[in-house]
Protein backbone atom coordinates (compact mmCIF):
# COMPACT_ATOMS: atom_id res chain seq x y z
CA UNK A 1 0.00 0.00 0.00
CA UNK A 2 1.75 3.08 -1.05
CA UNK A 3 1.39 6.32 1.41
CA UNK A 4 2.92 9.67 0.80
CA UNK A 5 3.07 11.37 4.62
CA UNK A 6 3.09 15.20 4.41
CA UNK A 7 2.68 17.94 7.42
CA UNK A 8 0.74 20.91 5.97
CA UNK A 9 -1.27 23.60 7.50
CA UNK A 10 -1.82 21.73 10.62
CA UNK A 11 -2.59 18.61 9.02
CA UNK A 12 -1.34 15.16 8.46
CA UNK A 13 -1.70 14.86 4.87
CA UNK A 14 -1.91 11.31 3.44
CA UNK A 15 -1.86 10.94 -0.02
CA UNK A 16 -2.81 7.36 -1.59
CA UNK A 17 -0.96 6.68 -3.93
CA UNK A 18 -2.49 2.71 -5.26
CA UNK A 19 -5.45 3.38 -7.23
CA UNK A 20 -7.71 1.06 -5.43
CA UNK A 21 -8.88 0.43 -1.68
CA UNK A 22 -10.59 -2.89 -2.07
CA UNK A 23 -10.66 -6.48 -0.09
CA UNK A 24 -7.13 -7.47 -1.21
CA UNK A 25 -5.89 -4.05 0.38
CA UNK A 26 -7.65 -3.00 3.04
CA UNK A 27 -5.63 -4.33 5.82
CA UNK A 28 -2.66 -3.03 4.47
CA UNK A 29 -4.55 -0.20 4.05
CA UNK A 30 -5.22 0.59 7.86
CA UNK A 31 -2.17 -0.47 8.88
CA UNK A 32 -0.23 1.99 6.71
CA UNK A 33 -2.48 4.69 7.96
CA UNK A 34 -1.92 3.74 11.48
CA UNK A 35 1.76 3.98 10.70
CA UNK A 36 1.56 7.53 9.11
CA UNK A 37 -0.53 9.41 11.97
CA UNK A 38 0.68 7.58 15.69
CA UNK A 39 1.45 9.98 17.70
CA UNK A 40 0.71 13.23 15.93
CA UNK A 41 -1.86 15.60 17.19
CA UNK A 42 -2.92 16.70 14.03
CA UNK A 43 -6.42 16.02 12.37
CA UNK A 44 -5.76 13.67 9.44
CA UNK A 45 -6.37 14.59 5.78
CA UNK A 46 -6.82 11.86 3.26
CA UNK A 47 -6.01 12.60 -0.45
CA UNK A 48 -8.05 10.15 -2.63
CA UNK A 49 -7.09 11.81 -5.77
CA UNK A 50 -5.49 8.84 -6.87
CA UNK A 51 -7.45 6.31 -5.83
CA UNK A 52 -10.40 5.38 -8.65
CA UNK A 53 -12.28 2.31 -7.34
CA UNK A 54 -13.14 1.75 -3.43
CA UNK A 55 -15.21 -1.00 -1.99
CA UNK A 56 -17.43 -1.89 0.95
CA UNK A 57 -14.52 -3.16 2.68
CA UNK A 58 -12.30 -0.02 1.60
CA UNK A 59 -14.85 1.80 2.79
CA UNK A 60 -14.98 0.18 6.33
CA UNK A 61 -11.39 0.90 6.36
CA UNK A 62 -12.22 4.24 6.08
CA UNK A 63 -13.86 3.74 8.81
CA UNK A 64 -11.55 2.05 10.81
CA UNK A 65 -9.18 4.34 10.37
CA UNK A 66 -11.37 7.22 11.49
CA UNK A 67 -12.13 5.28 14.79
CA UNK A 68 -8.15 4.68 15.77
CA UNK A 69 -7.90 8.72 15.39
CA UNK A 70 -9.48 8.80 18.74
CA UNK A 71 -12.34 11.70 19.56
CA UNK A 72 -9.65 14.28 19.32
CA UNK A 73 -8.31 13.99 15.93
CA UNK A 74 -10.61 14.36 13.00
CA UNK A 75 -10.39 12.73 9.57
CA UNK A 76 -10.76 14.91 6.54
CA UNK A 77 -11.01 12.99 3.02
CA UNK A 78 -10.25 15.13 -0.38
CA UNK A 79 -10.36 14.25 -4.22
CA UNK A 80 -13.02 11.92 -4.31
CA UNK A 81 -13.30 10.13 -7.82
CA UNK A 82 -16.68 9.87 -9.32
CA UNK A 83 -16.64 6.32 -8.44
CA UNK A 84 -15.18 6.76 -4.69
CA UNK A 85 -18.04 9.75 -4.00
CA UNK A 86 -21.13 7.18 -5.69
CA UNK A 87 -20.16 4.89 -2.39
CA UNK A 88 -19.91 7.09 0.16
CA UNK A 89 -22.82 8.84 -1.35
CA UNK A 90 -25.16 5.29 -1.76
CA UNK A 91 -24.14 3.93 2.59
CA UNK A 92 -24.86 7.82 3.65
CA UNK A 93 -21.20 7.94 4.74
CA UNK A 94 -20.85 11.22 3.23
CA UNK A 95 -22.91 12.78 6.04
CA UNK A 96 -20.04 11.23 8.70
CA UNK A 97 -16.18 12.42 7.14
CA UNK A 98 -15.37 15.71 6.41
CA UNK A 99 -15.30 15.95 2.87
CA UNK A 100 -13.17 18.40 0.83
CA UNK A 101 -13.49 18.32 -3.09
CA UNK A 102 -9.23 19.20 -2.77
CA UNK A 103 -6.66 18.92 -1.08
CA UNK A 104 -6.30 22.82 -1.87
CA UNK A 105 -9.78 23.38 -0.65
CA UNK A 106 -9.06 21.83 3.05
CA UNK A 107 -6.02 23.32 3.35
CA UNK A 108 -7.56 27.12 2.35
CA UNK A 109 -10.57 26.03 4.62
CA UNK A 110 -8.11 25.25 7.25
CA UNK A 111 -6.03 28.41 7.05
CA UNK B 1 -21.15 -5.01 -30.46
CA UNK B 2 -23.94 -6.71 -28.77
CA UNK B 3 -22.11 -10.06 -29.53
CA UNK B 4 -18.80 -9.72 -26.92
CA UNK B 5 -19.22 -12.03 -24.41
CA UNK B 6 -16.64 -11.73 -21.43
CA UNK B 7 -15.91 -14.64 -19.03
CA UNK B 8 -13.30 -15.45 -16.52
CA UNK B 9 -13.22 -18.49 -14.43
CA UNK B 10 -11.18 -18.29 -10.85
CA UNK B 11 -9.89 -19.06 -7.75
CA UNK B 12 -11.78 -16.97 -4.88
CA UNK B 13 -9.53 -14.78 -3.22
CA UNK B 14 -9.54 -10.84 -2.73
CA UNK B 15 -6.37 -10.65 -4.97
CA UNK B 16 -7.96 -12.56 -7.88
CA UNK B 17 -11.09 -10.65 -7.51
CA UNK B 18 -9.07 -7.53 -7.85
CA UNK B 19 -7.36 -8.88 -10.70
CA UNK B 20 -10.44 -10.20 -12.11
CA UNK B 21 -12.25 -6.73 -11.42
CA UNK B 22 -9.40 -4.99 -13.22
CA UNK B 23 -9.81 -7.14 -16.91
CA UNK B 24 -13.26 -6.90 -16.61
CA UNK B 25 -13.08 -2.94 -16.33
CA UNK B 26 -10.91 -2.66 -19.33
CA UNK B 27 -13.41 -4.97 -21.27
CA UNK B 28 -16.34 -2.90 -20.31
CA UNK B 29 -14.54 0.21 -20.95
CA UNK B 30 -15.06 -0.86 -24.61
CA UNK B 31 -18.33 -0.91 -24.61
CA UNK B 32 -20.54 2.03 -25.16
CA UNK B 33 -22.11 2.40 -21.68
CA UNK B 34 -21.93 6.01 -19.62
CA UNK B 35 -18.93 6.10 -17.27
CA UNK B 36 -21.18 6.56 -14.53
CA UNK B 37 -22.99 3.42 -15.12
CA UNK B 38 -19.67 1.51 -15.55
CA UNK B 39 -18.71 2.52 -11.92
CA UNK B 40 -22.01 1.15 -11.00
CA UNK B 41 -21.56 -1.68 -12.98
CA UNK B 42 -17.94 -2.22 -11.41
CA UNK B 43 -19.15 -1.45 -7.95
CA UNK B 44 -21.99 -3.70 -8.18
CA UNK B 45 -19.84 -6.79 -9.23
CA UNK B 46 -17.27 -6.04 -6.80
CA UNK B 47 -19.22 -6.60 -3.69
CA UNK B 48 -21.25 -9.38 -5.34
CA UNK B 49 -17.48 -11.03 -5.77
CA UNK B 50 -16.76 -9.95 -2.13
CA UNK B 51 -19.44 -11.90 -0.83
CA UNK B 52 -18.61 -14.94 -2.64
CA UNK B 53 -15.08 -14.62 -1.15
CA UNK B 54 -16.06 -13.91 2.31
CA UNK B 55 -19.67 -15.54 3.07
CA UNK B 56 -19.54 -18.56 0.15
CA UNK B 57 -16.74 -20.01 1.10
CA UNK B 58 -16.54 -19.05 4.56
CA UNK B 59 -13.64 -21.06 5.21
CA UNK B 60 -11.61 -22.84 2.49
CA UNK B 61 -12.09 -21.29 -1.31
CA UNK B 62 -13.48 -22.38 -4.66
CA UNK B 63 -13.97 -21.30 -7.80
CA UNK B 64 -15.74 -18.24 -9.13
CA UNK B 65 -17.04 -18.22 -13.02
CA UNK B 66 -18.22 -14.69 -13.98
CA UNK B 67 -19.59 -13.92 -17.20
CA UNK B 68 -20.83 -10.55 -18.79
CA UNK B 69 -22.61 -9.48 -22.03
CA UNK B 70 -24.69 -6.85 -23.43
CA UNK B 71 -27.99 -8.18 -24.63
CA UNK B 72 -30.37 -5.48 -26.32
CA UNK B 73 -30.30 -2.28 -24.13
CA UNK B 74 -29.59 -4.64 -21.04
CA UNK B 75 -26.15 -5.01 -19.50
CA UNK B 76 -26.43 -8.60 -17.69
CA UNK B 77 -23.36 -10.26 -15.50
CA UNK B 78 -23.62 -13.71 -14.05
CA UNK B 79 -21.83 -15.16 -11.23
CA UNK B 80 -21.69 -18.99 -10.52
CA UNK B 81 -19.75 -20.32 -7.29
CA UNK B 82 -19.74 -23.71 -5.48
CA UNK B 83 -19.92 -22.65 -2.32
CA UNK B 84 -22.68 -21.65 0.50
CA UNK B 85 -26.23 -21.04 -0.61
CA UNK B 86 -27.39 -17.35 -0.49
CA UNK B 87 -29.46 -17.13 2.72
CA UNK B 88 -32.97 -16.77 1.68
CA UNK B 89 -34.80 -13.46 2.07
CA UNK B 90 -31.25 -12.28 1.40
CA UNK B 91 -32.19 -11.31 -2.12
CA UNK B 92 -35.37 -9.46 -2.86
CA UNK B 93 -36.11 -7.17 -6.24
CA UNK B 94 -34.22 -4.10 -6.09
CA UNK B 95 -34.44 -0.87 -4.98
CA UNK B 96 -34.89 1.34 -2.42
CA UNK B 97 -36.81 -0.07 0.98
CA UNK B 98 -36.69 -3.78 0.53
CA UNK B 99 -34.81 -6.09 1.68
CA UNK B 100 -32.52 -5.92 5.09
CA UNK B 101 -32.02 -2.44 5.68
CA UNK B 102 -28.44 -0.49 4.79
CA UNK B 103 -26.07 0.29 8.02
CA UNK B 104 -26.78 3.46 9.94
CA UNK B 105 -24.12 5.74 9.21
CA UNK B 106 -24.02 7.51 12.83
CA UNK B 107 -23.29 3.86 14.36
CA UNK B 108 -19.81 3.74 12.21
CA UNK B 109 -20.23 0.61 10.70
CA UNK B 110 -17.12 -1.34 9.03
CA UNK B 111 -18.85 -3.72 6.65
CA UNK B 112 -22.62 -4.68 5.75
CA UNK B 113 -22.65 -2.52 3.07
CA UNK B 114 -22.51 -4.95 0.65
CA UNK B 115 -26.06 -6.22 -0.42
CA UNK B 116 -27.47 -2.62 -0.07
CA UNK B 117 -24.76 -1.28 -2.78
CA UNK B 118 -25.91 -3.93 -5.02
CA UNK B 119 -29.45 -3.76 -4.59
CA UNK B 120 -29.30 -0.01 -4.85
CA UNK B 121 -26.85 -0.33 -8.06
CA UNK B 122 -28.86 -3.34 -9.98
CA UNK B 123 -32.03 -2.83 -12.08
CA UNK B 124 -32.96 -7.19 -11.32
CA UNK B 125 -31.43 -10.04 -9.21
CA UNK B 126 -31.54 -13.31 -10.10
CA UNK B 127 -30.45 -16.47 -7.82
CA UNK B 128 -31.06 -19.93 -8.48
CA UNK B 129 -28.99 -23.07 -6.95
CA UNK B 130 -28.40 -25.94 -9.25
CA UNK B 131 -26.58 -29.09 -7.80
CA UNK B 132 -24.10 -27.42 -5.42
CA UNK B 133 -23.56 -24.62 -7.53
CA UNK B 134 -25.36 -20.70 -7.14
CA UNK B 135 -25.99 -18.70 -10.05
CA UNK B 136 -26.88 -14.96 -9.72
CA UNK B 137 -27.44 -12.66 -12.75
CA UNK B 138 -27.32 -9.65 -12.30
CA UNK B 139 -29.54 -6.99 -14.55
CA UNK B 140 -28.68 -2.99 -15.56
CA UNK B 141 -31.28 -2.01 -17.79
CA UNK B 142 -31.01 0.61 -20.13
CA UNK B 143 -27.28 0.50 -19.88
CA UNK B 144 -26.71 0.25 -23.88
CA UNK B 145 -27.99 3.73 -25.83
CA UNK B 146 -29.90 3.05 -29.10
CA UNK B 147 -28.57 2.33 -31.34
CA UNK B 148 -25.60 0.82 -30.37
CA UNK B 149 -22.21 2.29 -31.41
CA UNK B 150 -20.29 0.49 -34.50
CA UNK C 1 -4.02 -19.44 -10.39
CA UNK C 2 -3.43 -21.94 -12.62
CA UNK C 3 -7.48 -22.27 -12.07
CA UNK C 4 -7.47 -18.72 -14.11
CA UNK C 5 -9.46 -18.60 -17.38
CA UNK C 6 -10.46 -15.68 -19.43
CA UNK C 7 -12.05 -15.98 -22.18
CA UNK C 8 -13.81 -13.35 -24.73
CA UNK C 9 -16.12 -13.83 -27.58
CA UNK C 10 -16.37 -10.52 -29.85
CA UNK C 11 -17.10 -10.04 -33.50
CA UNK C 12 -14.18 -9.66 -35.87
CA UNK C 13 -13.31 -6.02 -36.23
CA UNK C 14 -9.97 -4.09 -35.65
CA UNK C 15 -11.40 -2.26 -32.79
CA UNK C 16 -12.88 -5.10 -30.99
CA UNK C 17 -9.79 -6.94 -31.30
CA UNK C 18 -8.24 -3.93 -29.94
CA UNK C 19 -10.46 -3.68 -27.24
CA UNK C 20 -10.27 -7.63 -26.85
CA UNK C 21 -6.69 -7.57 -26.47
CA UNK C 22 -6.58 -4.77 -23.38
CA UNK C 23 -8.69 -6.78 -21.57
CA UNK C 24 -6.43 -9.94 -22.48
CA UNK C 25 -3.35 -7.44 -21.26
CA UNK C 26 -4.73 -6.78 -18.05
CA UNK C 27 -5.62 -9.77 -17.16
CA UNK C 28 -2.04 -11.23 -18.28
CA UNK C 29 -0.80 -8.61 -15.98
CA UNK C 30 -2.29 -10.19 -13.22
CA UNK C 31 -0.54 -13.60 -13.79
CA UNK C 32 2.77 -14.16 -12.54
CA UNK C 33 4.84 -14.15 -15.69
CA UNK C 34 7.33 -11.69 -16.88
CA UNK C 35 6.99 -8.74 -18.59
CA UNK C 36 8.82 -9.22 -21.67
CA UNK C 37 7.32 -12.65 -22.04
CA UNK C 38 4.23 -10.38 -21.38
CA UNK C 39 4.84 -8.44 -24.50
CA UNK C 40 5.53 -11.60 -26.43
CA UNK C 41 2.18 -13.23 -25.33
CA UNK C 42 0.50 -10.13 -26.90
CA UNK C 43 2.31 -9.85 -29.96
CA UNK C 44 1.35 -13.13 -31.18
CA UNK C 45 -2.21 -12.87 -29.93
CA UNK C 46 -2.35 -9.32 -31.57
CA UNK C 47 -1.08 -11.24 -34.99
CA UNK C 48 -3.10 -13.98 -34.92
CA UNK C 49 -6.61 -11.82 -34.23
CA UNK C 50 -5.66 -9.54 -36.99
CA UNK C 51 -5.30 -12.16 -39.36
CA UNK C 52 -8.41 -13.77 -38.99
CA UNK C 53 -9.81 -10.27 -39.14
CA UNK C 54 -8.34 -9.99 -42.13
CA UNK C 55 -8.09 -13.10 -43.85
CA UNK C 56 -10.29 -15.88 -42.42
CA UNK C 57 -13.20 -13.08 -42.63
CA UNK C 58 -11.77 -11.44 -45.84
CA UNK C 59 -15.39 -9.75 -46.96
CA UNK C 60 -17.54 -9.82 -44.09
CA UNK C 61 -16.97 -10.35 -40.27
CA UNK C 62 -17.87 -12.72 -37.74
CA UNK C 63 -17.27 -14.59 -34.19
CA UNK C 64 -13.94 -14.71 -32.85
CA UNK C 65 -13.57 -16.71 -29.80
CA UNK C 66 -10.41 -16.43 -27.56
CA UNK C 67 -9.89 -18.64 -24.53
CA UNK C 68 -6.06 -18.45 -22.30
CA UNK C 69 -5.09 -19.98 -19.49
CA UNK C 70 -2.26 -20.80 -17.44
CA UNK C 71 -1.51 -25.14 -17.67
CA UNK C 72 1.29 -26.16 -15.38
CA UNK C 73 4.46 -23.66 -16.74
CA UNK C 74 2.62 -23.29 -19.89
CA UNK C 75 0.58 -20.75 -20.99
CA UNK C 76 -1.99 -21.70 -23.74
CA UNK C 77 -3.83 -19.26 -25.62
CA UNK C 78 -6.85 -20.74 -28.17
CA UNK C 79 -8.37 -18.85 -30.77
CA UNK C 80 -11.48 -19.90 -32.90
CA UNK C 81 -13.18 -18.77 -35.83
CA UNK C 82 -16.10 -19.63 -38.20
CA UNK C 83 -13.75 -18.39 -41.28
CA UNK C 84 -11.76 -19.43 -44.47
CA UNK C 85 -9.73 -22.30 -43.59
CA UNK C 86 -6.31 -21.76 -42.54
CA UNK C 87 -3.66 -22.21 -45.82
CA UNK C 88 -1.85 -25.40 -45.87
CA UNK C 89 1.64 -24.86 -44.67
CA UNK C 90 1.25 -21.41 -43.19
CA UNK C 91 1.42 -23.55 -39.83
CA UNK C 92 5.02 -24.94 -39.35
CA UNK C 93 6.41 -25.89 -36.17
CA UNK C 94 7.23 -22.60 -34.92
CA UNK C 95 11.26 -21.54 -34.34
CA UNK C 96 13.61 -19.64 -36.80
CA UNK C 97 13.93 -21.05 -40.40
CA UNK C 98 10.96 -22.93 -40.52
CA UNK C 99 8.06 -22.06 -42.96
CA UNK C 100 7.54 -18.86 -45.02
CA UNK C 101 10.20 -16.60 -44.50
CA UNK C 102 9.68 -13.15 -43.15
CA UNK C 103 10.08 -10.13 -45.79
CA UNK C 104 13.15 -8.48 -46.51
CA UNK C 105 13.41 -5.08 -44.34
CA UNK C 106 15.13 -3.62 -47.41
CA UNK C 107 12.23 -4.18 -49.43
CA UNK C 108 10.41 -1.83 -46.78
CA UNK C 109 7.30 -4.30 -46.62
CA UNK C 110 4.37 -3.02 -45.59
CA UNK C 111 3.03 -5.82 -44.57
CA UNK C 112 3.65 -9.82 -44.30
CA UNK C 113 4.86 -9.58 -40.63
CA UNK C 114 2.54 -11.58 -38.98
CA UNK C 115 3.39 -14.99 -38.96
CA UNK C 116 7.19 -14.50 -38.72
CA UNK C 117 5.86 -12.53 -35.41
CA UNK C 118 3.93 -15.16 -34.03
CA UNK C 119 5.99 -18.15 -35.19
CA UNK C 120 9.66 -16.54 -33.77
CA UNK C 121 7.56 -16.01 -30.69
CA UNK C 122 5.07 -18.82 -29.97
CA UNK C 123 6.64 -22.27 -28.52
CA UNK C 124 3.77 -24.41 -30.12
CA UNK C 125 1.29 -23.74 -32.73
CA UNK C 126 -1.65 -26.26 -33.13
CA UNK C 127 -4.47 -26.04 -35.96
CA UNK C 128 -7.31 -28.23 -36.80
CA UNK C 129 -10.55 -27.41 -38.07
CA UNK C 130 -13.83 -28.76 -36.77
CA UNK C 131 -16.94 -28.41 -38.72
CA UNK C 132 -16.78 -24.75 -39.96
CA UNK C 133 -14.40 -23.76 -37.36
CA UNK C 134 -10.75 -22.93 -37.33
CA UNK C 135 -9.46 -23.34 -33.88
CA UNK C 136 -5.49 -21.73 -33.31
CA UNK C 137 -3.62 -23.11 -30.11
CA UNK C 138 -0.72 -21.27 -29.68
CA UNK C 139 1.68 -22.37 -26.77
CA UNK C 140 4.07 -20.66 -24.33
CA UNK C 141 6.58 -22.84 -22.60
CA UNK C 142 7.98 -22.27 -19.26
CA UNK C 143 6.07 -18.90 -19.05
CA UNK C 144 4.91 -19.55 -15.60
CA UNK C 145 7.68 -19.80 -13.26
CA UNK C 146 7.74 -22.68 -10.47
CA UNK C 147 6.34 -22.79 -7.89
CA UNK C 148 3.73 -20.38 -9.22
CA UNK C 149 3.07 -17.21 -7.09
CA UNK C 150 -0.05 -17.24 -4.42
CA UNK D 1 -5.23 9.47 -33.31
CA UNK D 2 -3.24 11.60 -31.09
CA UNK D 3 -0.13 14.02 -32.77
CA UNK D 4 1.49 16.37 -31.25
CA UNK D 5 3.69 18.63 -33.66
CA UNK D 6 6.58 20.85 -32.50
CA UNK D 7 9.80 21.98 -34.60
CA UNK D 8 13.02 21.86 -32.96
CA UNK D 9 16.79 21.42 -34.06
CA UNK D 10 15.93 21.30 -37.57
CA UNK D 11 13.33 18.13 -36.99
CA UNK D 12 9.72 18.58 -37.54
CA UNK D 13 9.29 16.35 -33.82
CA UNK D 14 6.12 14.35 -33.99
CA UNK D 15 4.97 13.66 -30.70
CA UNK D 16 2.30 10.11 -30.79
CA UNK D 17 -0.35 10.66 -28.16
CA UNK D 18 -1.82 6.93 -28.09
CA UNK D 19 -0.79 4.11 -26.29
CA UNK D 20 -1.46 1.73 -29.31
CA UNK D 21 -0.12 1.60 -33.03
CA UNK D 22 -2.68 -1.11 -34.46
CA UNK D 23 -4.94 -2.55 -37.37
CA UNK D 24 -7.68 -0.34 -36.11
CA UNK D 25 -5.35 2.51 -35.87
CA UNK D 26 -3.13 2.20 -38.43
CA UNK D 27 -4.82 4.63 -41.25
CA UNK D 28 -5.70 7.50 -38.93
CA UNK D 29 -1.60 7.18 -38.23
CA UNK D 30 -0.75 7.74 -41.24
CA UNK D 31 -2.99 10.54 -42.21
CA UNK D 32 -2.02 12.11 -38.94
CA UNK D 33 1.44 11.88 -39.86
CA UNK D 34 1.32 13.07 -43.55
CA UNK D 35 -0.93 16.03 -42.23
CA UNK D 36 2.30 17.42 -39.75
CA UNK D 37 4.86 16.38 -42.17
CA UNK D 38 3.46 17.93 -44.95
CA UNK D 39 4.91 20.49 -46.81
CA UNK D 40 8.23 20.82 -44.67
CA UNK D 41 11.61 20.19 -45.89
CA UNK D 42 13.20 19.04 -42.07
CA UNK D 43 13.91 15.34 -40.89
CA UNK D 44 10.82 13.89 -39.18
CA UNK D 45 11.56 12.64 -35.20
CA UNK D 46 8.54 10.28 -34.28
CA UNK D 47 8.70 10.06 -30.65
CA UNK D 48 7.03 6.69 -29.61
CA UNK D 49 7.76 7.06 -25.68
CA UNK D 50 3.83 7.10 -24.99
CA UNK D 51 3.41 3.81 -27.32
CA UNK D 52 3.52 1.01 -25.70
CA UNK D 53 2.07 -1.79 -28.36
CA UNK D 54 2.59 -2.17 -31.55
CA UNK D 55 1.64 -4.94 -34.47
CA UNK D 56 2.63 -5.40 -37.81
CA UNK D 57 -0.05 -3.39 -39.55
CA UNK D 58 1.82 -0.26 -37.10
CA UNK D 59 4.75 -1.44 -38.53
CA UNK D 60 3.75 -1.32 -42.02
CA UNK D 61 2.08 2.00 -40.95
CA UNK D 62 5.29 3.58 -39.76
CA UNK D 63 7.18 2.21 -43.06
CA UNK D 64 4.46 3.82 -45.06
CA UNK D 65 4.96 7.16 -43.28
CA UNK D 66 8.47 6.85 -43.91
CA UNK D 67 8.70 6.45 -47.68
CA UNK D 68 5.39 9.27 -48.23
CA UNK D 69 8.86 11.12 -46.95
CA UNK D 70 10.55 10.99 -49.88
CA UNK D 71 13.99 10.41 -50.63
CA UNK D 72 15.07 13.81 -48.94
CA UNK D 73 13.62 13.65 -45.69
CA UNK D 74 14.48 11.03 -43.12
CA UNK D 75 12.26 9.64 -40.27
CA UNK D 76 13.73 8.52 -37.03
CA UNK D 77 12.53 7.20 -34.31
CA UNK D 78 13.41 7.80 -30.30
CA UNK D 79 11.70 6.48 -26.91
CA UNK D 80 10.88 2.83 -28.26
CA UNK D 81 9.18 0.80 -25.54
CA UNK D 82 9.88 -2.99 -24.67
CA UNK D 83 7.33 -4.54 -26.75
CA UNK D 84 7.37 -1.85 -29.52
CA UNK D 85 11.13 -2.24 -29.51
CA UNK D 86 10.83 -5.93 -29.60
CA UNK D 87 8.34 -6.05 -33.09
CA UNK D 88 11.17 -3.76 -34.40
CA UNK D 89 13.84 -5.86 -33.73
CA UNK D 90 12.31 -9.37 -34.62
CA UNK D 91 10.92 -7.69 -37.79
CA UNK D 92 14.51 -6.70 -38.64
CA UNK D 93 12.96 -2.95 -39.10
CA UNK D 94 15.38 -1.74 -36.90
CA UNK D 95 17.91 -1.97 -39.69
CA UNK D 96 15.84 0.56 -41.63
CA UNK D 97 14.82 3.50 -39.68
CA UNK D 98 17.51 5.91 -37.38
CA UNK D 99 15.92 4.72 -34.55
CA UNK D 100 17.58 6.91 -31.06
CA UNK D 101 16.94 5.78 -27.61
CA UNK D 102 14.78 9.26 -26.15
CA UNK D 103 13.67 11.93 -28.03
CA UNK D 104 16.65 14.57 -26.44
CA UNK D 105 19.78 12.22 -27.65
CA UNK D 106 17.79 12.35 -31.24
CA UNK D 107 18.12 16.13 -30.77
CA UNK D 108 21.57 15.85 -28.91
CA UNK D 109 22.87 14.01 -32.28
CA UNK D 110 22.01 16.06 -34.43
CA UNK D 111 23.42 19.50 -32.68
N1 LIG E 1 -22.81 -15.02 -1.44
C1 LIG E 1 -23.22 -15.24 -0.18
N2 LIG E 1 -23.34 -16.49 0.29
C2 LIG E 1 -23.76 -16.69 1.56
N3 LIG E 1 -24.07 -15.72 2.43
C3 LIG E 1 -23.96 -14.45 2.04
C4 LIG E 1 -23.53 -14.15 0.72
N4 LIG E 1 -23.51 -12.81 0.59
C5 LIG E 1 -23.90 -12.29 1.77
N5 LIG E 1 -24.16 -13.27 2.66
C6 LIG E 1 -24.63 -13.05 4.04
O1 LIG E 1 -25.26 -11.75 4.10
C7 LIG E 1 -24.67 -10.90 5.08
C8 LIG E 1 -24.66 -9.44 4.60
O2 LIG E 1 -23.78 -9.26 3.49
P1 LIG E 1 -23.22 -7.84 3.05
O3 LIG E 1 -24.36 -6.86 2.99
O4 LIG E 1 -22.45 -8.01 1.80
O5 LIG E 1 -22.27 -7.36 4.21
P2 LIG E 1 -20.74 -7.72 4.52
O6 LIG E 1 -20.08 -6.39 4.41
O7 LIG E 1 -20.78 -8.29 5.91
O8 LIG E 1 -20.26 -8.68 3.48
C9 LIG E 1 -23.29 -11.48 5.28
O9 LIG E 1 -22.79 -11.20 6.57
C10 LIG E 1 -23.53 -12.99 5.05
O10 LIG E 1 -23.97 -13.61 6.23
N1 LIG F 1 -6.19 -16.86 -40.29
C1 LIG F 1 -5.95 -16.93 -41.63
N2 LIG F 1 -6.85 -17.48 -42.45
C2 LIG F 1 -6.60 -17.54 -43.76
N3 LIG F 1 -5.48 -17.09 -44.36
C3 LIG F 1 -4.54 -16.54 -43.61
C4 LIG F 1 -4.72 -16.43 -42.22
N4 LIG F 1 -3.64 -15.84 -41.69
C5 LIG F 1 -2.81 -15.60 -42.72
N5 LIG F 1 -3.33 -16.00 -43.89
C6 LIG F 1 -2.66 -15.88 -45.21
O1 LIG F 1 -1.25 -15.82 -44.99
C7 LIG F 1 -0.67 -14.64 -45.55
C8 LIG F 1 0.47 -14.10 -44.68
O2 LIG F 1 -0.02 -13.59 -43.45
P1 LIG F 1 0.83 -12.61 -42.53
O3 LIG F 1 2.21 -13.12 -42.35
O4 LIG F 1 0.07 -12.39 -41.25
O5 LIG F 1 0.91 -11.24 -43.30
P2 LIG F 1 -0.09 -10.03 -43.43
O6 LIG F 1 0.66 -8.88 -42.82
O7 LIG F 1 -0.32 -9.88 -44.89
O8 LIG F 1 -1.32 -10.36 -42.65
C9 LIG F 1 -1.81 -13.69 -45.70
O9 LIG F 1 -1.62 -12.75 -46.73
C10 LIG F 1 -3.00 -14.62 -45.95
O10 LIG F 1 -3.09 -14.96 -47.31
Amino acid sequence: MGLRAQHSNGFCLLQVEDSRIDAAGAIAFKEAVRQASEGGQDDVLLDLGAVDFIDSSGLGAVVAVMKALGPDRRLHLAGLRPAVAKVFRLTRMDSVFTIHATVADALKDAA
Amino acid sequence: MGKTVFSLSFTATPLAVRRGLLAFETYLAGLPIASERRDSICIVLAEALNNITEHAYPNATGPIWLRAQVQGHQFIATLRDRGAALPAGLLPQPGPGTGHSAPNPTDLPEGGFGWHLIRSLADGLDHARFAQWNELRIIFRNAVPSPPLP
